[in-house]
């Protein structure tokens, strides 16, 4: 059977070919086998492309700057980086004229500080065998795990194993693995504890942060030209937590600035180099957005109209903030 | 040189903190971070590297510097510095026990930088030697040796062992103060450890990095490279790497307005970010080539060129472990060193 | 912060209104020593000539760039002290208001409490004005045609005089004739002339006007636009009466088999065919066919009114129309219905046809009515000897069941039924239950003396427990509270003053024009004393009862005063906008397109435009979101769905709030 | 006791943002009407209620604000047709984020107050007070730096 890179290489190598488009976006090899850049190939370079396992990244937001450029580019996104991709078109961030998509397969990625976190050092490289193991050679010996239990937060609550945008895909058609866990279970726990519970839970996770932007540089949401939090004449610019409250201010603001258009993709959390599980503040708008307004998902189409550009007369009272969950 | 059970380390870290605050690598949900010891913290001396390196301790991200207090018209200034207390920093990896001699060239040299020394002076640190080094070290390669690690005084922590060696005067003064716990130290089971380790070193993958054609007289050279442009292609300009960074030294002054008053604080920088040295003509940088380019030449091109030669990293790895889309320092000495294409 | 402004302060005593609360020289003291303020001072009346004149000779001696306000409310006089900047040269913008009487020293009894709290305001004002920029009025068209919602006495009133004024108005009424409900009455007090009498020239003036355009058993779909400038779609319902052909010859009524709809212009108490002309008055005099009744609608059968229509009117094909027209200003003038009695059960209103209201009471004593003026009891048709009136039913009602306002009718169309009862039946004895009899205005109480004292009219100031009926009879069981005592009234028929209340269309209304609507549904006049004919919204005005409870005289006189207004407001070429518009920084700009899905009126469009850039490319085109400043109306709602803050808000700009959220909280 | 003095007891502080065309007004009727409520509450006119950005709101309570309170026209009666229907999101939105975060969910209220409604907004405004003043000092939110650097 076909692996999907092959799958992969052959289509954008006819699509290079035939001129239908002239470069690709996808990952280059890395230094550690763990660690793929996303990158842009032209034809010739193919030899570079690789996917696999570790190329967790979602290329989708180059696109706002690749659009921008002469000619047309296959992006090679994954079901999850689709639905950033229709967000991005939605938002006429992206142009969907000048892209290509070939909706590539994925059967989860691996996050390698979860490796790490099996007590697996110094890993010299990985390789991919069958069934979704992994075998890891490291300066201290040999070590196998299996993906599943190293899964990147996003794909242990994988949203869909479909495309939503493609305009070709590349699949092996081999058997997907089982269905995820409940996205909003760890929301649905902290709803559940009391108020300072909560706050001591989110004073834990936001202290650690270091406001490197990574979480907001790579979200596909957060496509501002300018932040309001880089931009001095906003009134609101911070360039570093120099109070508590300002860790709460920008985690806060962030995800209600994409509340309604945040897809779940989950690289907030990934980037963030201080683990701070970031996902549960966007996935609390998304489970309120679904319980107050009906379900919704970003990026599922690109024509929707998203929650907090809308309204029904007859919505939820902000009082029912204080009927629901939890103690008080 | 002394040596104590690694089960009394508890008492070690008592006694050191009853003199004044000790600073040291502790649990923090899955990370480790440097924070103050108290009986209740979970000190990490396992994992290799906090997030965020020592720097911290002398160069924290955010600082007061002065307030300006305003009544009605009245403006006035308040000076907020205060004298530093002494205290402990222990655990500090090889690594970032060099990146202080790189930070002391910036801050130290005339004019001194009195916030930076004034802790400098009130520090003494207590370096660990690196017992299970990671795939993404690369401090040989700057010539730092990891299984001596320098500092005020340096420890190595076997299985059941931690031993302890004075290098300076800060650090006799602090033997002193925890003499009665240390017994005198085995030098033949530290020699037996320091080889031990030494083998596994030898090991690493990046040992061999070379970084021949990056000094202080490189930047006709390097400057023009069109690689830069690759290398750069997918940087998402987040300051990651700057932050986790032992060496990098760049902060901004802003002023915060409480209402009233001013608080005049200085906050780290990166020079990832687009405003970074933003003038009022300008911002001299205006694509992420170029503040890519930036960071990278400055550590091994421009820094050296002002500091006898001396690269401003320390090959600790963060960067390498931490960058969101895996872009760093070794990929671009392999990129664009003399002798890295294999 | 900008250290160039030069600021003034004025802090109003008005007379001891703040005064008295609040210490207003300490507020000037305090703000004398805030940076940028350059003069304080207080004064006694600062909207009074004295005061604004202070205002303009500070301004020219301290060449103050921005003047803050302490005194009444921004919507009282922030126009007056704007005005009086200006005729000193400065920007009227350039002027804030701290709200220190309603918002503080009439709600606060401690002086120092009052007066903190005056200076917080008064340093928010300042922050805010600080950061200020000079605005400038756009300017735009004003079309000169006026809408008039409503097509009784009060929305006639008003099209006659907008269209007396020259310019063109529509009358636009939901059921198919224009008269209202003062169609309905009988003779009208104090002067007991027939309504019909002075009603009926007043609509054949409007019908022949040809100034006016009248769209009768139409509705309201839609408006947008703002003052000068509103776009309205108004359906024209399928009469399936051609109103070009017909001729009102009344033969289609006269033929219609289909008799047994309720007669809604006699309040229900005769029937009326499917095809109908609803009085012999109508206008226009042309008939509608009730599809529900119709049995050519039901069972597509019978079509008698077409066969018998020599003029060929009949077409049971018509649809709605939909009619789209421009507006430069809208008269609302919904008028009111009786409340409904079900929740008033002790007057066994719903059990008894004798129990009626008193505008069925007007229908049976007018000699067009379903008895032809023939005082007869609706349940036998016998002539009644005693009659109860019951006023207050429904109106100044706490309990929940009524309304809590005075319906200001009752007591003098009482007065006036039983006078004209005496009148015409001396044999007829007529009790009036009332709590007070209110009878301000011109000739009133000499009307209601006449009704006690000349008529004989047995007034008993008390309350109906209960009306039951007993044999052919209704017991009416009442306190006499000057007396002290239950009384029990044997009479032959009740007439209820139920409280009457805005239609409630008018809900429906408010929304498309987005004016204000009280607790009781009446509109919310701009000022309840000084701009009582004038909606918030600009460019609506109130006419008549929809405003509030009125009597005919007054809703003429309110008609005509909406109608001056309009006339005002129609005479202008063009139209200072409203300046506070949101505003696009472009270079901040995603073109997401988030903000155009908010905009409540379809301001904000996109455009490609081209910029520089850094880097090998150079320029770039980027989609960046304009704002249509003349159809913008300000609320704001794009700001705050703008991510980038590349949307503010002119003179409510982010920066502004943020200042005086700071200066409160400082 | 001077007027300076006053401060320096405890008292909440509250923001209120009002819709110019309702809230504001209804306000104003309050004060016409010699409707009482406590100094603590300072109110800010908005246009809209949908001019009220997350950013005031956390702003507020940033430079010591113990409550924050919204107020706007009723449902369906906005000036603007709809804006008070996008503020009722966003602040359902952001008031449960903010009880997600521990912070207390009754610093934080939404009230629908027409021009007509003196007597609701006084005693919305008096609830309010009464509320925070039982809460106290805000902690969880505020900002250090805007109480160390004292007046």
């Amino acid at each position: 059977m076909q692996r999907v890179i092959e799958i992969i290489k052959e289509k954008a190598g006819k699509l290079l070919a035939d001129g239908t488009v002239d470069r690709v976006i996808g990952w280059k090899d890395g230094e550690f086998f763990y660690d793929p850049t996303p990158a842009v190939f032209s034809a010739g370079e193919l030899e570079n492309l690789r996917y696999d396992s570790f190329c967790g990244a979602n290329v989708s937001k180059y696109l706002i700057a690749e659009t921008k450029k002469e000619g047309k580019i296959l992006a090679l996104l994954k079901p999850c980086d689709t639905y950033s991709f229709n967000e991005l078109v939605k938002e006429h961030r992206v142009d969907r004229d000048k892209v290509y998509v070939l909706g590539i397969e994925c059967r989860g990625k691996a996050d390698i500080n979860k490796i790490r976190d099996l007590g697996i050092k110094g890993i010299e490289s990985i390789e991919e065998l069958p069934g979704d193991e992994l075998l890891v050679h490291t300066i201290y010996g040999d070590k196998t795990c299996k993906l599943n239990d190293v899964l990147l937060e996003k794909c242990l609550c994988c949203k869909s194993k479909t495309h939503v945008a493609s305009d070709d895909l590349a699949l092996t058609g081999e058997p997907m693995p089982e269905a995820p866990k409940d996205r909003f279970a760890m929301v649905a726990k902290l709803e559940m504890m009391t108020p300072d519970e909560r706050f001591e839970f989110w004073r834990g996770e936001l202290s650690r942060c270091i406001r490197c932007n990574a979480c907001r540089n790579v979200c596909p949401a957060c496509s501002c030209l300018k932040c309001v939090f880089d931009n001095d004449a906003s009134g609101v610019a911070s360039k570093a937590n120099a109070d508590t409250f300002e860790e709460n201010m920008f985690h806060i603001i962030r995800a209600f600035h994409v509340a309604g258009r945040c897809t779940d993709c989950g690289e907030c959390s990934r980037v963030c180099p201080q683990h701070i599980p970031l996902h549960l503040l966007n996935r609390k708008f998304i489970k309120d957005i679904n319980e107050f307004y009906g379900e919704y998902q970003a990026g599922a189409d690109t024509t929707s109209r998203g929650p907090l550009t809308d309204y029904t007369p007859d919505d939820v009272e902000p009082s029912i903030v204080m009927k629901r969950g939890g103690d008080q | 040189m002394y040596q104590i059970e690694k089960a009394r380390l508890g008492e070690l870290f008592a006694r050191i903190a009853a003199s004044g605050e000790l600073i040291l690598p502790v649990e923090n949900n899955g990370t480790s971070q440097y924070g103050t010891w108290t009986p209740e913290v979970e000190v990490r001396l396992d994992r290799l590297n906090t997030v965020r390196s020592a720097k911290d301790c002398f160069f924290p991200q955010t600082e007061n510097l002065m307030g300006f207090q305003m009544k009605g018209k009245e403006i006035s200034i308040i000076d907020q510095r205060k004298p530093c207390e002494p205290f402990t920093v222990f655990g500090v990896r090889a690594c970032d026990a060099a990146s202080f001699g790189i930070l002391d060239r910036v801050f130290l040299s005339e004019p001194v930088d009195t916030y930076y020394q004034s802790r400098r002076l009130a520090g003494t640190i207590v370096t660990l030697a690196c017992g299970e080094p990671e795939e993404t070290c690369f401090c040989s390669v700057f010539g730092i040796d990891a299984v001596k690690p320098g500092g005020d005084v340096s420890c190595w922590l076997t299985e059941d062992t931690l031993f302890w060696k004075s290098l300076t005067e800060k650090g006799d003064a602090l033997t002193e103060k925890v003499k009665d716990l240390l017994t005198d130290g085995d030098e033949a089971a530290l020699k037996a450890y320091q080889e031990k380790i030494s083998a596994i070193h030898e090991k690493l993958p990046l040992k061999n990095l070379s970084l021949e054609g990056f000094n202080g007289d490189a930047t006709e050279a390097l400057f023009d490279r069109p690689e830069w442009a690759e290398l750069s292609e997918a940087c998402i300009g987040c300051g990651t790497c700057t932050f986790v960074c032992p060496t990098c030294q760049c902060y901004d002054i802003r002023d915060f307005d409480t209402g009233h008053g001013i608080q005049r604080f200085r906050c780290w920088d990166s020079c990832m970010y687009s405003d970074f040295t933003k003038m009022a003509g300008g911002n001299p940088r205006l694509t992420q080539k170029e503040r890519f380019r930036q960071r990278f030449m400055h550590k091994l091109v421009y820094y050296p060129a002002n500091n006898d030669g001396i690269y401003s990293c320390v090959g600790c790895g963060r960067c390498v472990a931490k960058c969101p889309i895996s872009m760093n320092i070794v990929k671009v000495i392999k990129t664009l060193g003399v002798k890295n294409h294999e | 912060m900008s250290s160039l402004h030069k600021i003034g302060v004025f802090v109003c005593w008005c007379g001891s209104n703040i005064a008295a609360t609040v210490d207003v020289a300490a507020v000037a003291e305090a703000m004398r020593a805030e940076p940028n303020v350059v003069y304080a001072t207080d004064y006694q009346y600062m909207c009074s000539e004295g005061g604004q004149s202070r205002i303009r000779e500070a301004i020219k001696e301290y060449g103050l760039t921005g003047v803050v306000i302490c005194s009444c409310s921004p919507r009282m006089h922030e126009a007056t002290f704007r005005k009086a900047a200006q005729s000193a040269g400065l920007n009227p913008y350039m002027v804030e208001i701290a709200n220190i009487r309603e918002h503080c020293s009439w709600i606060h009894k401690d002086r120092m409490d009052a007066t903190a709290k005056a200076i917080v305001l008064a340093r928010t004002a300042l922050a805010k004005l600080n950061l200020n920029q000079p605005l400038t009025a756009g300017e735009s068209n004003v079309v000169k045609r006026a809408l008039v919602i409503g097509g009784g006495i009060a929305g006639i009133q008003s099209a006659l005089d907008i269209a007396e004024a020259g310019y063109e108005v529509d009358i636009v009424e939901k059921t198919p004739t224009i008269g209202g409900r003062m169609a309905q009455l009988d003779k009208t007090f104090p002067t007991l002339d027939c309504a019909a009498c002075i009603l009926t020239p007043k609509m054949v003036d409007a019908a022949q006007n040809e100034k006016i355009t009248l769209y009768t058993y139409s509705e309201m779909e839609s408006v947008s636009g703002f003052v000068g400038n509103f776009t309205a779609k108004i359906r024209k319902k399928a009469r399936h009466v051609n109103e070009d052909l017909c001729t009102g010859c009344g033969l289609c009524q006269e033929k219609c088999p289909s008799r047994k709809a309720k007669n809604e212009f006699n309040m229900g108490l005769n029937t009326r065919t499917a095809i109908y002309i609803p009085f012999a008055q109508a206008i226009p005099n042309v008939p509608v066919i009730d599809t529900e009744q119709c049995i050519h609608f039901k069972t597509g059968k019978c079509g008698l009114c077409q066969m018998n229509c020599s003029a060929k009117a009949i077409d049971f094909e018509q649809q709605d129309e939909i009619i789209e027209r421009q507006y430069g200003a809208i008269v609302v003038a919904t008028g009111f219905r009786p409340i409904s009695l079900e929740r008033f059960d002790e007057f066994g209103y719903s059990q008894n046809p004798d129990v009626v209201t008193s505008l069925e009471f007007e229908r049976i004593m007018n000699a067009a009515g379903p008895t032809k003026g023939q005082l007869v009891r609706p349940s036998d048709g016998k002539h009644p000897h005693c009659i109860v009136f019951v006023q207050c039913v429904g109106s100044r009602d706490t309990s929940g069941c009524g309304k809590p306002y005075c319906s200001k009718i009752c007591c003098m169309y009482t007065a006036k039924h039983a006078m004209l009862v005496r009148e015409k039946y001396p044999d007829v004895e007529v009790h009036v239950f009332y709590i007070d009899v209110r009878t301000p205005g011109k000739n009133f109480d000499e009307f209601y003396r006449r009704a006690v004292e000349q008529y004989d009219v047995d007034y008993i100031k008390g309350m109906v427990g209960k009306v039951s009926s007993h044999g052919d009879k209704l017991q009416v069981q009442g306190s006499d509270l000057i007396a002290d005592k239950q009384i029990i009234i044997d009479a032959d028929m009740v007439v209820l003053a139920a409280a009457i209340e805005p239609d409630p269309e008018v809900r429906k209304i408010a929304t498309m024009l987005t004016a204000s609507i009280d607790t009781n549904n009446f509109l919310t006049e701009a000022h309840p004393k000084l701009r009582p004919v004038e909606s918030p919204t600009a460019g609506v005005f109130l006419s008549g009862v929809c405003q509030g409870p009125k009597d005919i005289p007054e809703t003429v006189a309110q008609a005509s005063a909406a109608a001056a207004k309009v006339i005002g407001l129609l005479a202008k070429d063009k139209l200072k906008r409203n300046p506070c518009v949101a505003h696009s920084d472009e270079m901040l700009c995603n073109g997401c397109s988030a903000c155009e899905k908010v905009c409540p009126y379809g301001a904000i469009s996109y455009m490609d435009k081209e910029f520089r850039v850094p880097g090998p490319k150079r320029t770039e085109i980027r989609r960046i979101a304009v704002v249509n400043e003349a159809v913008c109306q300000g609320c704001g709602a794009c700001t705050v769905t703008c991510p980038s803050g590349a949307m503010d808000l002119k003179g409510f700009s982010t920066k502004q709030i943020m200042a005086e959220v700071d200066a409160i909280c400082r | 006791m001077s007027i300076e003095e006053t401060k320096k007891e405890y008292k909440p502080l509250i923001v209120a943002f009002c819709c110019n065309w309702c809230s504001y007004a209804g306000a104003d009727l309050a004060g016409t009407s010699r409707l009482s409520y406590p100094a603590d509450v300072k109110i800010i006119r908005v246009p809209c209620s949908c001019r009220v950005n997350p950013l005031f709101i956390l702003r507020a309570f940033q430079r010591g604000a113990d409550g924050v309170i919204i107020a706007g026209c009723h449902p369906g009666d906005c000036h603007y047709t709809s804006g008070n229907y996008y503020a009722r999101r966003r602040m359902t939105l952001l008031f449960s984020m903010l009880d997600y975060l521990g912070i207390e969910r009754a610093r934080t209220r939404v009230e629908w107050i027409s021009a007509a409604e003196g007597v609701k907004f006084s005693t919305t405004m008096n609830e309010f007070a009464k509320t925070i003043h039982e809460l106290g000092e805000n902690k969880k939110l505020e900002d250090l730096r805007c109480k160390e650097l004292l007046k």
